[in-house]
Parts: C-alpha cells; sequence; structure tokens
C-alpha cells in the first residue's frame, strides 16, 4: 500500500463519508457544510488522478460559486426568524430500497466489467493542453457555453427578479 | 491490497451516485434537491476525469469534466433562481406540495 | 375656294354639334341658358353649309373632293397587305345638298324646341342630345367609307335612343327607345355583314376603292352571289334605319320621343339615311339586289299607307306616312330612278318637317292631346299652323306647284318605266296607289283635325296660336314646299337643276350580266348624255321608255292625287258617306289596318318571346344541366367521400379508437403514477433503468 | 431603363405594401387603405413609365432578343440529378406588346378596385394584405416567361382570391370560393401535367454549350429544341401533343372562362364583393386567354392550326349563349357576370382565326373588357352598397334620383354593347373582321354577329328596367354618386372613350407583337409538323 493508495483512501473516505451525511443530515446548513467537505474530497480524487487544472476548477467553481449560491439559496427561502432550517424527507424507506438495488447492480457493473486500462504518460501539468484544446478542437462549444452561461445568468437574475418588480 | 486502479474511482464515483440519488429522491426542501443533483453531477466528473487518465482518450475527458462544471454553474443559477420564485410564489420550497402540474 | 378649305368648313361643321353636345353636358345643370349655345352652333353650321352648298352646287358641280387620313396603321400583315383603317370627307354634290337639308331641318328644330320643350326639367340635356344626333348625322352625311358609316350610323341610334326616351319615366318611351334600338340592330347585322363580306375582299372600307375593285371585275370570293349578297345585307341596314318592311315596327312607336325629335330624327333626317346610304352604294348593286330594294320599298309603302289611313293620333298617321314616303325613296333607288328617290327625300323632308313640327304646334295647344277624335276647328284658333300644314299636305299629296309633286312625279315615272321594261308591273301598281292613299290620308288628316266643328270644346277654348319662335320655322319648311326652289317648270323637273345638275345617276360598276336590261352600256353610246350629267347608267332603251311614260305617268299621278282628296272630303268634309259606316261594312280590314297589320303581335309572339324564352330555357340549362353537372361531380366525390368516411369511421377509425380506448384504460391505471411530484418520477426512470440493466444485462 | 429591374419592382411592389399594410396596427384602417392606394398608384406610374420606355417595334413572342425589361438569373439550380442531369428554374421575366397591355389593365384595374375597396370595413388588413398579394400574383403571371415561375403565380393567386371571396364575400361565399377553387385547381393540375410532360420533352443549349431540360417558353416554342424521345416531342412518332394541348386548353379554358366551364363565374362573382368582381372580371379572366395566346399557340402551333375550328365553335356558344342565359337573369350582378361569358367568346373567336387583325381585336377585346366589366361590376356595387339587393326588378327610375350614375351607366352600357366611338367597338368589329376573313372560321362568324343584337338585347332591357321608369319609392332618398365613386369611374372612362376615338393608341402596341406571333404561327406550323413525320 503505497502512499498514493493511502491518500487516495482518505480523499475517498471523506468524499463518501460527507456525501452520505448530506443526504441525511435535516439540517440543511449543516447539509451544505457537509457538501463543501465532499467537494474538498472529489478535489482531491482529481489531483490523485493528475487532473490539477480540473481540481483547483473543482474548487474555485463549487466551493467558491456555488456552495455559496446554495447558501444564500437556504438563507433566502428558510425563514430565519423562525429558525426552520430543518428540513424532512419522504419515502426514505422505499427509497433506500430502490437505490440500495440500484447501487448494488451499478457496483456489480462497474467491478465487473472489465476495462479497458491504457495508462498513459503522467503529465505534469495539463494547463497548457487544455488551453489549446479549448481554443482549438473545442472553440465552438467553449463559445457557446460562455454565451450559455451569460444567458444563464441573465436569466435566473430575471426570475428572480421578475415577482418583485410585479410588486 | 491491490494497488489503486481505474475500478477504484468507478466504485467510489458509483456511490456518489447513489448518494446524489438517494438525495433527489427523498429530501423535500428543493435546495436539498439541488444539493443531490451536485453530487451526481460530481460523480460522473471523476468518472470523466478517471477515464481520461486510464483510457486512451487524451484529455478529453478533462475537457467534459470542466464542461460540466461549467454547466453545473449555470444550472445551480437558474435552479436557485427559480426556487426563489417557487418560494415567493408558495411561501415554501416543499416540491412535495408543488405538484400543481397534475391534472 | 379651294378644296381644303370646304373640307375644313366640312369638318367645323361636324364638329360644331359634338362641342356643343360635351359643353352641355357637362355645363348644362350649371348654366341653363347653355341651349342658346347649341343652337347658334347650328345656325352657324347652316350658313358654312350653305356657303359650302353655294361653293360646291355653283361653281365645283362635276368636281369630287376627298379628304382623308389614316386611323389605324396594322402595318404589313398576313392575308391582308398592308392594312389600314382610313378615315376621311368625301364632299360631292348628294353631301352639298345633305348638309343643307341636315343643317337647316337641325337648325329650325332647334329654334322651334326653344318654345316647345320650354319649362322641361332636362332642357339642357336635350339639346345636348340633340347636339349629339346633329354630329352623328353629319358624320353619315360626310363620311367616304363604310366603317365610319357604320360608325356614325350607331351614333344616330344611340341618340334616337336617348331622344325617343327622353322622358323616361314613361315606360312606353323607354320601352320604344329600346324596340327602335333593338330593331334598328337587326339591320345593322345585315349591314355589318355586308361591310364584313366587303372588307375581306377589298382590304378598304372606302366606296370608291371598293367601287374600283368591282369595276375591276374583281368580285366577292369571285361570285356574283356574294355580290349580290353584299348588296342586300348593306341594304339590310336600311331597312331597319329607314324603317322598311319587316323592320318597320319601330318607329311608330319612335313617336313617344318629343315632337321636334320626330321631325328632326324620325321624319327628316335620320330615317333618310337609310336612303343615302343606299344611294351611296348604289353603283355596286347588282340586278337582283336592286329588285329587292324596290319590291321591299313599294311594300313597305303600301303596307305604311295602308294603315295610316285608320290611325286616330296624329303623330301615327304621320309616322306611317314617313314609312310609306322612305318607301317611295327607296323603291325609287330599286327601279334605278336614282335621281328622283334623292330628290324626293330632300322634299319629303322639308314638307314632312314641316307637318311634324305642325302637329307638334298642335299637340302644345291642345295640352298634349294627340288623339285627332278630339280635335276639329283648330283653322280659325291656329291660322299659321292650319296654312302651313296644309301646303305640306298638298305636298305631300302631289299636287302640281309644290315640291312634292315634281319628286314624286319623276319617281312614279321611273317605276312606270320599270314596270314597262322589266314586267314586274306591281311595283308601279304599288307606287300609284299609295299617290291615293297618301291623298287620302292627309287630308282625311287636316279636315279632322282643322276643319269642322270643335269635338272636345274645352280642349279647343284653351287652344291658341303657338308662339313665334315655333311659328317661323314652320313659315320657313312651308316657304321650302313650293317648286320654284327645284324647277322653273312646275310640272316638270327634268329642267330643274336637281335633276339635270346636281344628280347625276353614277356608272354601275356591277358587270354588265349582272345589271338590268336597260342598264347595260352595249349600245348606250347614242343615250350617253354627259353633259345633262343624265343618263350614265342609262341605256337608251330606258331613257325612251322614260320618255314614252312622261305624259301618262304625270296625268294618272295627278287624277290620282285628285281622286284621294276628293275621297277624303267626300267623306269627311262633306260627310257624304258615314267612316264609321265604312268601318264596319269591312270590319276585318278595317281592324287589319289599325292593328297595324298585327306586326307587333307577330312580332312579339315569334322574336321577342322566341328569344327571351330561349333565354329561360337555356339559363335553367345552364344552372341545373350545366351546373347540375358540375355539382353532380361534386356530389359524387361527397359521396364517396362519405363512403370512404364510413370506410374510415368504422374500420380504420375503429383501430384508432380501440387503440385509443386501451390507452384510456391504461391511462387509467397510469394515472396512479401520475403523482406530479418529481422525485416519484426520478424513481421510476431508477425502477426502469433497473428493468433494463436486468434484461440487458450489460455485465 | 438599362439595368432597373422594373418589372420585378413592378410586380414585387405590392409584396412589399403587403409588408407594410401588415406591420400597420389593427386599428389603423384608414391608413392601410392609403398605403394600398399609393402602392396601386405607384404601381400604375411605374405601369406608365414601362409603357414610355417601350420600343413599339419589337414582337417578342418567341424571341429572346426582342422581348423587352428583361431580367433573368438562374433561381434555381441542383445540377447533377441522376436521371435528368441538371435541374434549373430560371428566374425570367420579360414584356412583349401581349403582356404589356395586360400589365397595364392589371395596373389599372387593381388601383380602381383599391378604391372601390374603400366601403370595406371588415378586418380591413387581412383584405388589404390578400389584395396586394393578389396583385403581385397577377402582374407575376402577365410577365413571366418561365413555366415554373408563371405556374406559381398562377396558383398563387388562387389563394388569395379564395380567401377574399370567402371572408368578405354574400350570403354563401363559402360555396362559391369552393367553387372557385375546385374549379380553378383541376385547371391548374392539367396545366402542371402539360408542364412537366413539356419539361421532359425539350432542351435548352446554355451558354456553356450544355444541354439541359427547361421550363423556359422561349425554348419550348422552337421545334429544334425537343429531344427525339420526349413525350410531348413533335420528334417522338408516339406524341400525345393533341391531348396535352387539350388538357392546357381546358387548364386555361376554366379562366376564361369558357363554356361548358363557366358555371364558376356567375356564383364567384355574385358572392364576391364588388372591387374583387372588379378584378375577377377585369383581370383575372384575361390571363386564361393569355396564356392561350403566350403558351399553347407558339408551343402548339401544329395543333392549335388544327383546331382552330373548335376553338372558334366555343367562342361562338360562349357569345350566344352567354347572351341568352344574361337575358333570363335577375339578378343584376349574375347579369353581368353573363355578360362577361359572352364577351370573352369574341376573345376566343378572334384568337380562332389565327388572323392579324382577329388577334389584335382578341387583346384590344381583352383589354377593353377589363376596363369595361369593371365598370359594370362597380356600377352594381354602387347600388348594391345603397340598396343591399342587387334584383333587377327591386330598381326602377333610378335615372331620375341618380343623374350622374346614370350618365355613367349609359356609357359603360354601351360600351358593352359596342357602341362605336367606344373602346369595344373597335375590338369586336376587329374580332369579326378577323375570323370573317379566314374561310375555316368565317361560318361561325357569321352566326356570332347575333351576338351585337343579344347583347344590346339584355343591356338595354336591363337599362329600362332599372333606370327608366317610374322611380320606385322605396329608393327615393337614394344618393347621387360621392366624389371617391366618380374618381373611381372617370379614368376607366376616359380609356373606354379615348380608345374608342383613337384606338391606335393600343393597337399600335400590339401589333408587332401579333403580326411575329402570326407569322411565327403560320411557318411553324409547318415545321412543328414537318419534324414530326
Amino acid at each position: 500500500m503505497s502512499l498514493y493508495d493511502v491518500i487516495f483512501y482518505l480523499f475517498a473516505l471523506v468524499t463518501l463519508v460527507s456525501a452520505f451525511m448530506v443526504v441525511t443530515t435535516k439540517n440543511i446548513v449543516h447539509a451544505a457544510f457537509y457538501l463543501l467537505f465532499t467537494f474538498f474530497g472529489v478535489a482531491g480524487i482529481y489531483a490523485l488522478l493528475g487532473a490539477d487544472f480540473i481540481a483547483v476548477v473543482q474548487l474555485m467553481v463549487y466551493v467558491g460559486g456555488i456552495l455559496v449560491l446554495i447558501l444564500f439559496g437556504v438563507m433566502l427561502t428558510n425563514k430565519i426568524t423562525n429558525v426552520q432550517i430543518r428540513s424532512g424527507s419522504t419515502n426514505l424507506v422505499a427509497a433506500a430500497v430502490v437505490i440500495g438495488i440500484f447501487a448494488g447492480a451499478l457496483l456489480t457493473m462497474m467491478l465487473n466489467t472489465r476495462w479497458l486500462v491504457n495508462p498513459g504518460k503522467t503529465l505534469i501539468t495539463t494547463i497548457p493542453q487544455i488551453g489549446s484544446l479549448l481554443v482549438k478542437q473545442y472553440v465552438l462549444i467553449f463559445e457557446l457555453l460562455g454565451i450559455l452561461l451569460l444567458i444563464a445568468l441573465v436569466g435566473a437574475a430575471s426570475i428572480a427578479r421578475k415577482e418583485e418588480r410585479e410588486k | 491490497m491491490i494497488h489503486v486502479s481505474l475500478t477504484h474511482y468507478l466504485v467510489v464515483s458509483a456511490f456518489l451516485f447513489s448518494f446524489g440519488l438517494y438525495g433527489v429522491v427523498t429530501r423535500k426542501n428543493a435546495v436539498m434537491v439541488l444539493m443531490g443533483i451536485e453530487l451526481i453531477l460530481n460523480s460522473a466528473n471523476i468518472n470523466f476525469v478517471a477515464f481520461s487518465k486510464f483510457g486512451n482518450y487524451g484529455l478529453n475527458g478533462q475537457i467534459m469534466a470542466l464542461f460540466v462544471i461549467i454547466l453545473a454553474a449555470a444550472e445551480a443559477a437558474i435552479a436557485l433562481a427559480i426556487v426563489l420564485n417557487i418560494y415567493k410564489t408558495f411561501a415554501h420550497v416543499d416540491v412535495d406540495k408543488i405538484n400543481n402540474l397534475k391534472e | 375656294m379651294s378644296d381644303i378649305t370646304l373640307v375644313n368648313l366640312s369638318l367645323i361643321i361636324l364638329l360644331l354639334p359634338i362641342f356643343g353636345f360635351t359643353i352641355l353636358i357637362f355645363f348644362g345643370k350649371r348654366f341653363p341658358k347653355l341651349y342658346l349655345l347649341e343652337t347658334t352652333f347650328l345656325g352657324i353650321a347652316f350658313v358654312l353649309a350653305a356657303i359650302i352648298g353655294f361653293v360646291k352646287l355653283g361653281t365645283l358641280t362635276e368636281h369630287t373632293i376627298i379628304f382623308q387620313f389614316t386611323w389605324i396603321d396594322f402595318g404589313k400583315l398576313p392575308l391582308f397587305g398592308h392594312l389600314k383603317f382610313i378615315l376621311g370627307v368625301k364632299i360631292d354634290n348628294l353631301t352639298a345638298i345633305m348638309l343643307l337639308v341636315v343643317t337647316l331641318i337641325s337648325f329650325l328644330v332647334h329654334v322651334y324646341s326653344i318654345g316647345y320643350m320650354h319649362g322641361d326639367k332636362r332642357f339642357s340635356r336635350y339639346y345636348a342630345y340633340l347636339g349629339l344626333f346633329s354630329f352623328s348625322m353629319l358624320g353619315i352625311v360626310l363620311t367616304h367609307n363604310l366603317l365610319t358609316l357604320y360608325i356614325f350610323w350607331e351614333l344616330v341610334g344611340l341618340s334616337s335612343y336617348l331622344l325617343i326616351g327622353f322622358w323616361f319615366e314613361k315606360k312606353s318611351a323607354a320601352d320604344a327607345g329600346k324596340k327602335a334600338f333593338l330593331v334598328n340592330r337587326v339591320g345593322d347585322i345585315g349591314m355589318f355583314l355586308g361591310i364584313l363580306i366587303l372588307f375581306t375582299n377589298y382590304h378598304t372600307f372606302t366606296y370608291d376603292s371598293i367601287f374600283a375593285a368591282i369595276g375591276a371585275g374583281h368580285l366577292p370570293f369571285n361570285s356574283p352571289a356574294w355580290l349580290t349578297a353584299a348588296g342586300i345585307l348593306l341594304f339590310m341596314g336600311a331597312v331597319g334605319k329607314s324603317a322598311q318592311f319587316p323592320l318597320h315596327v319601330w318607329l311608330p312607336d319612335a313617336m313617344e320621343g318629343p315632337t321636334p325629335v320626330s321631325a328632326l330624327i324620325h321624319a327628316a333626317t335620320m330615317v333618310a339615311a337609310g336612303v343615302y346610304m343606299v344611294a351611296r352604294i348604289f353603283p355596286m348593286l347588282t340586278a337582283d339586289a336592286l329588285l329587292v330594294i324596290a319590291l321591299v320599298g313599294g311594300f313597305t309603302s303600301f303596307l305604311a299607307a295602308t294603315i295610316a289611313i285608320t290611325q286616330n293620333d296624329i303623330k301615327k298617321v304621320l309616322a306611317y306616312s314617313t314609312i310609306s314616303q322612305l318607301g317611295y325613296m327607296v323603291m325609287a333607288l330599286g327601279v334605278g330612278s336614282y335621281a328622283y328617290g334623292f330628290f324626293h327625300l330632300v322634299t319629303h323632308a322639308w314638307f314632312k318637317a314641316l307637318l311634324f313640327l305642325g302637329s307638334g304646334s298642335v299637340i302644345q295647344a291642345m295640352h298634349h292631346e294627340q288623339d285627332i277624335r278630339q280635335m276639329g276647328g283648330l283653322r280659325k284658333k291656329m291660322p299659321i299652323t292650319y296654312y302651313t300644314f296644309l301646303v305640306a299636305t298638298l305636298a305631300i299629296s302631289g299636287v302640281p306647284f309644290f315640291s312634292g309633286f315634281l319628286s314624286k312625279d319623276g319617281l312614279l315615272l321611273g317605276t312606270y318605266a320599270f314596270g314597262s321594261l322589266t314586267g314586274h308591273i306591281l311595283i308601279p301598281i304599288f307606287g300609284f296607289t299609295v299617290v291615293v292613299l297618301t291623298a287620302f290620308y292627309m287630308f282625311r288628316l287636316v279636315i279632322i283635325t282643322f276643319h269642322g266643328e270643335p269635338r272636345n270644346q274645352e280642349k279647343y277654348d284653351h287652344a291658341k296660336e303657338s308662339p313665334k319662335v315655333m311659328t317661323i320655322p314652320l313659315i320657313v319648311l312651308a316657304v321650302l314646299s313650293f317648286f320654284f326652289w327645284y324647277s322653273p317648270n312646275p310640272f316638270s323637273s327634268e329642267s330643274g337643276w336637281f335633276i339635270s345638275k346636281w344628280i347625276p345617276t353614277p356608272h354601275s360598276v356591277v358587270p354588265e350580266n349582272m345589271r338590268f336590261n336597260f342598264m347595260k352600256t352595249a349600245g348606250e353610246a347614242a343615250g350617253h348624255v354627259q353633259n345633262g350629267g343624265e343618263a350614265i347608267v342609262h341605256s337608251p332603251m330606258y331613257m325612251e321608255a322614260l320618255h314614252h311614260a312622261h305624259y301618262p305617268a304625270m296625268i294618272l299621278s295627278i287624277l290620282l292625287a285628285a281622286l284621294g282628296i276628293f275621297l277624303a272630303y267626300w267623306i269627311y268634309q262633306w260627310k257624304k258617306v258615314d267612316p264609321d259606316m265604312l268601318a264596319d261594312r269591312f270590319n276585318w280590314l278595317y281592324k287589319f289596318s289599325l292593328n297595324k297589320w298585327y306586326f307587333d303581335e307577330l312580332y312579339h309572339a315569334t322574336f321577342v318571346a322566341g328569344t327571351v324564352g330561349l333565354g329561360k330555357v337555356l339559363a335553367w340549362f345552364d344552372s341545373n344541366i350545366v351546373d347540375g353537372v358540375v355539382n353532380g361531380a361534386a356530389w359524387v366525390t361527397r359521396k364517396v367521400s362519405q363512403f370512404s368516411g364510413a370506410f374510415d369511421h368504422y374500420v380504420v377509425d375503429g383501430l384508432v379508437n380501440f387503440s385509443a380506448f386501451a390507452s384510456g384504460f391504461l391511462g387509467l391505471v397510469l394515472k396512479k403514477f401520475q403523482t406530479g411530484k418529481v422525485q416519484t418520477y426520478v424513481v421510476f426512470v431508477v425502477f426502469s433503468v433497473l428493468i433494463l440493466l436486468l434484461i440487458f444485462r450489460p455485465f | 431603363m438599362n439595368g432597373f429591374p422594373i418589372l420585378s419592382v413592378i410586380t414585387f411592389l405590392p409584396i412589399l405594401g403587403m409588408i407594410i399594410v401588415l406591420s400597420m396596427p389593427k386599428e389603423k384602417n384608414r391608413e392601410v387603405k392609403i398605403a394600398t392606394l399609393v402602392i396601386t398608384i405607384l404601381q400604375v406610374i411605374l405601369a406608365v413609365i414601362l409603357l414610355a420606355n417601350f420600343n413599339y417595334s419589337l414582337g417578342g413572342i418567341n424571341d429572346p432578343k426582342s422581348f423587352q425589361f428583361v431580367e433573368k438569373f438562374r433561381w434555381i439550380e441542383i445540377p447533377g440529378i441522376s436521371w435528368i442531369g441538371t435541374f434549373k428554374v430560371d428566374y425570367y421575366l420579360g414584356v412583349d406588346g401581349l403582356s404589356m397591355a395586360m400589365v397595364l389593365l392589371t395596373a389599372i384595374v387593381t388601383f380602381i378596385a383599391t378604391l372601390s375597396s374603400w366601403t370595406i370595413n371588415k378586418s380591413v388588413k387581412g383584405y388589404f394584405a390578400l389584395f396586394l398579394l393578389l396583385d403581385t400574383a397577377m402582374m407575376g403571371v402577365f410577365v413571366a416567361l418561365d413555366f415554373f415561375l408563371f405556374y406559381i403565380f398562377w396558383e398563387l393567386m388562387l389563394l388569395p382570391m379564395y380567401f377574399l371571396i370567402g371572408i368578405w364575400g354574400g350570403p354563401r361565399k363559402e360555396y362559391a370560393a369552393i367553387k372557385f377553387f375546385i374549379y380553378t385547381l383541376v385547371g391548374s393540375v392539367l396545366m402542371l401535367l402539360v408542364m412537366i410532360g413539356l419539361y421532359f420533352s425539350a432542351k435548352e443549349t446554355l451558354a456553356d454549350g450544355s444541354q439541359v431540360y427547361t421550363f423556359n417558353l422561349l425554348a419550348l416554342m422552337n421545334p429544334k429544341n425537343y429531344t427525339h424521345t420526349g413525350l410531348l416531342s413533335p420528334l417522338n412518332a408516339d406524341n400525345i401533343r393533341l391531348i396535352a394541348y387539350i388538357g392546357l386548353f381546358i387548364g386555361f379554358a376554366i379562366k376564361i372562362p369558357m363554356f361548358p366551364f363557366h358555371t364558376w363565374l356567375p356564383d364567384a362573382h355574385v358572392e364576391a364583393p364588388t372591387p374583387i368582381s372588379v378584378i375577377l372580371a377585369g383581370v383575372l379572366l384575361k390571363m386564361g386567354t393569355y396564356g392561350i395566346l403566350r403558351i399553347s399557340y407558339p408551343i402548339f402551333p401544329e395543333i392549335t392550326r388544327q383546331l382552330m375550328w373548335y376553338i372558334a365553335l366555343f367562342g361562338m356558344i360562349n357569345i350566344i349563349y352567354g347572351a341568352l342565359v344574361a337575358l333570363a337573369q335577375k339578378d343584376f350582378k349574375k347579369l353581368i357576370a353573363y355578360s362577361s361569358v359572352s364577351h370573352m367568346g369574341y376573345v376566343l373567336l378572334g384568337m380562332a382565326s389565327l388572323s392579324a387583325v382577329g388577334i389584335n381585336g382578341a387583346i384590344f377585346q381583352m383589354f377593353n373588357h377589363g376596363t369595361i366589366t369593371a365598370m359594370l361590376f362597380l356600377i352594381v356595387g354602387v347600388v348594391y352598397d345603397r340598396a343591399h339587393t342587387r334584383g333587377i326588378y327591386d330598381f326602377g327610375g333610378l335615372a331620375t334620383q341618380m343623374p350622374v350614375y346614370t350618365g355613367v351607366v349609359i356609357v359603360a352600357f354601351f360600351a358593352a354593347i359596342g357602341l362605336p366611338s367606344l373602346s369595344g367597338f373597335i375590338s369586336e368589329a376587329l374580332v369579326f373582321f378577323g375570323a370573317f376573313a379566314v374561310t375555316t372560321t368565317r361560318t361561325l362568324a357569321i352566326i356570332s354577329t347575333l351576338g351585337i343584337l343579344l347583347g344590346a338585347a339584355y343591356m338595354l332591357w336591363t337599362l329600362q328596367r332599372i333606370y327608366f321608369g317610374k322611380l320606385n319609392e322605396k329608393w327615393a332618398n337614394m344618393k347621387d354618386l360621392d366624389l371617391r365613386e366618380i374618381v373611381m369611374f372617370v379614368p376607366l372612362m376616359i380609356i373606354v372613350i379615348y380608345l374608342g376615338i383613337y384606338p391606335s393608341a393600343m393597337l399600335n402596341l400590339l401589333h408587332a407583337s401579333v403580326a411575329h406571333l402570326t407569322n411565327f404561327m403560320a411557318q411553324h406550323a409547318q415545321s412543328f409538323l414537318i419534324s414530326s413525320l
């Protein structure tokens, strides 16, 4: 068991435990914080896989952006004064059964498949390659995503603002 | 104990996916549902990056992961805006009670 | 005076009335006095016509002026060569005389109408129509080709239509206008076909070119029959316009128009246009065509005269007398007595216009009473009207010293000679019978109207002589009805300037073998008296016959006229015989005459009812059969589609409905799954994926 | 004029107008009307400019060089289709004397119809948009020189017409609209079949020397262009040109409308609103005869010659039958509709003679019928607007009440009767001159002269029943023409009188084309026949 393996198990553990907590805890704010750990764990896994750029992006976007967004969502949609921050769940058992079976199936699939493994050379840094791919091969998608983001931004603002204007 | 291989990563991602799915299915609060979705997306991303490392496709997998992150950001923004709107309309964000689509 | 000046003058004469018409149509309502302008225009036209007359008849007697220009140029065409439609003016003696007649009568009628139509609400309109008529009539007179003749021919038809129906509020007036136009159209179709024949063969409409081509031996479709046909067809136009049998029925009805109009259009000028046209085409008429013309004319004059003796409407009597006299003229042309036919046209124009205007004077005095049985004794009340009327009656009856005698005698002479030369004695019999009848019905009219005691005292008391504006035209026309205008010798016009100088009979261009024997040129050298302007188409044989017939014919006609006058006096003045008794005695003859030989009824029952009936049948056919087929096709299509619809409904749709039912049932079941909750759906999705995984087992 | 695409402009100007009208707010009825009026006035001005720049000496018909204001470029081109090679359609516009007359007529009649549409109050915007679309389609039919393009315009016209009758029409509008639509569609289908047949029978040589199947009408007129195997090729011994000709002829005959395909016309006219009747009678009917002259005649000269007697026969039937049926009508508008049937008979008769004079007369008659019948329908519209009835026997004595109107009526009626000095006479006379001059049609021409009498009969009878006699007290308050209506009638009256006195104005325009057409037909009837041997 090499250090690599140890670090992997560590990250995997953090990720899975915090993810489990996210979906099981009743407190929304807690859930959000567990989510933070999950994201960290996933970022670590990326780093382990040699995807340094993705890992950084994961941290910046998820932790810095989406999570903050979610927190804001939590704040705005739960009456802070009542501190009714707990959130219930439904069909716990049924869901657990179905999803358990599903997870079983998924795991079986993962484990039983004979994956074609062809470990390429490990890159020291992936950023220049990703950059050149983005502006060459994927330039159209890249641009489209830029536009999509813009639209999403405007759309989100407009949806969120709509009610206020009517008032 | 065997060396960490592709399968390990896939198993992690499978668990993450299942947790995310569980969250989406069981939670009442829309924001929590969103969190579940984020988990699912992350699990998919792990697969992408893992295949990118162990597969034969160069950095394309990472690019895809990147795009997914971007889309996730957009989706989160829109979804939260909708949630806000729902809240303004119904004064709660309980997806169980928002079933006006029925009939 | 140069030719071109005369042409210009004639064009001014032509255009003045239409100018007046245009002004009156647009401004007549705003300026009610504008009718004076139109009258002045006609006055000027008359003066100009007089100038043309003097110059042409006085100094340029033997000279024909032609002025023409291209109207439509078609360029070179297959089948027609270089085709042009040419318009033009032809001024010969005929034209000059007609110009005088038309402008003078038109002018007098304009003046007369000032009095007669006074107070009518469409006064300006009336003068506008008169202007339109004068224009069209002058056009007929001036034109040098058949196409323009036809154009103006139709235009006089239009103005006649408008003027007959001038009081269109009266249904009878509107009916009469329509009848006149339609009956004329029948004749016009014939005329148009005649023009078609000539145009197709000669590619021109000009009289002279057509005559030249025929003279050069080029017959229509190389067949003498077609030449005769063309002549008769053209003559059909005259039958319509000059109210000859069998198309005479419109003229009596046309008396619904204002009386001055009757005088101008339906007595003196327009109806004479037919005669004028026959005179124009005279050179191309074959013997057969001429015979038809003579018979039609003779029969018409007889027919109309027999009707005239029983009519009680003052204008109807004059209308039938007009038809009868027109028949005379046509007959004269038919028997080759060209000059006398035309001469009679001129003299008749004066005295018939006079008679109509006189009757108008009477009618107005009697407050629009036209029935002569309500009149009587008007002589004392209306002396000027009476004496002028009498002059005209004497003229029309053929009493010596009056114009009518000269022309009538001449044309009777022609028929006499014709009868003796060709053996067609029916024509002179018609001619001489009509003399008696004419004298009789005209004096009957005069005696009943003006002599004796008043029959309707109340109307008589109100009657008074017409104003000067109406009587002066009467006097002018009366003066023109004396003999001295036409011949120094009151018993013969041969030495007169009409016959000897002004109206030379034209050459016949018809091939020799298609003329009457007496018109053949062979051996005519002796009789070919050029300097007198006479006998150009006439052979010595004819001249001789004419000479022989001269005194017998003259004496016969004077005697017969006297007989007619005597009978009229015998019955109506001296009342030796009761006319009612006569009517009873010869009841069916009387009825026959009174009802105009039942022509109106006959035509109405056959042609009118036939056409309208055919129209109705066809309309039924159209909406039921033709359209029925269409709708039937639509019906069949609909039925087929209904059948396929049924098939669709029960078989195809049955399946569909079944599946709909099935899906409905399923829906009922599946509805349970539709919770409206996203999460439930997600579970379903997961479940499904699981099932798929189980099925495909990708691991 | 060099380079300026005036024909495209005159054709598509109404489309521009349609867009403008559609972009206007719904409640601006007046502005919509004014916009349409401006467009149609512009169109008249363009037509006059065309006329002013028109070279009267060029024949056109089959000679590409003597067409004027030509616009030609490749519109659709699909190269390399396996069994036909290159599929191409040209956008090919041009005018010769024949189409010039029709372009003028269309512009004028549309303008008048716009004025007459002033009384339309029901969904004005839609009406005028469709109206302008119709305008484009009509204009397009008359300037297109490519069969495909011609067909498109021909069909395009159907759609707005259907709605204009079906929405703005009278009580039985749906029936009339459907009838019109189906009738015309049947004709179109026949035309389409022949068009496709012709397409696969002739090949045009392009500038680069390649040979392609063609829709170009001028190329289809040249017997040399036909292939040996084409179904409609004279070179093919088994050709079915006669059947194709009859099919095409029926397609056009429905539009004329020729007996027995005429029954849609009275219904369509009776139900259509006045301006649409004006367009229908004034322009649409001319498309049938125009199509025959433009397409059937030069493409099938030998069969035309073979069938001329039959065409003349149908012309004669139209004349007499239409007049007799008109005589029995009690509905004013129906009467006028049948008079159209009768008058279009003259066009057929003149065309059938194949003589220059007859064809001149026929085209002139097309123009005159357009203007005169437009007046007649406007006249019906005037009383209908006021009285809301069209029964001939419902009226009487209107002359007393409406003198100006009656004056107009008299001019129009007598023009329809063919009174000399009004335009109708010259054209009818020329038709008879032409038809009589040709031995084949002579007898029929003689019989057809009866139409002159019958025409006068039904017209004068109507005149008497509606306008003369005692005034029906019911209409004692009827107003005489107002200014707009006078403006509507005056141009038509001026044209009718002017062309009656000076017909050369129109005939000069036609005669180069007509002479060319007759010469061409005389020569090519032979060459088409010889090449088929």
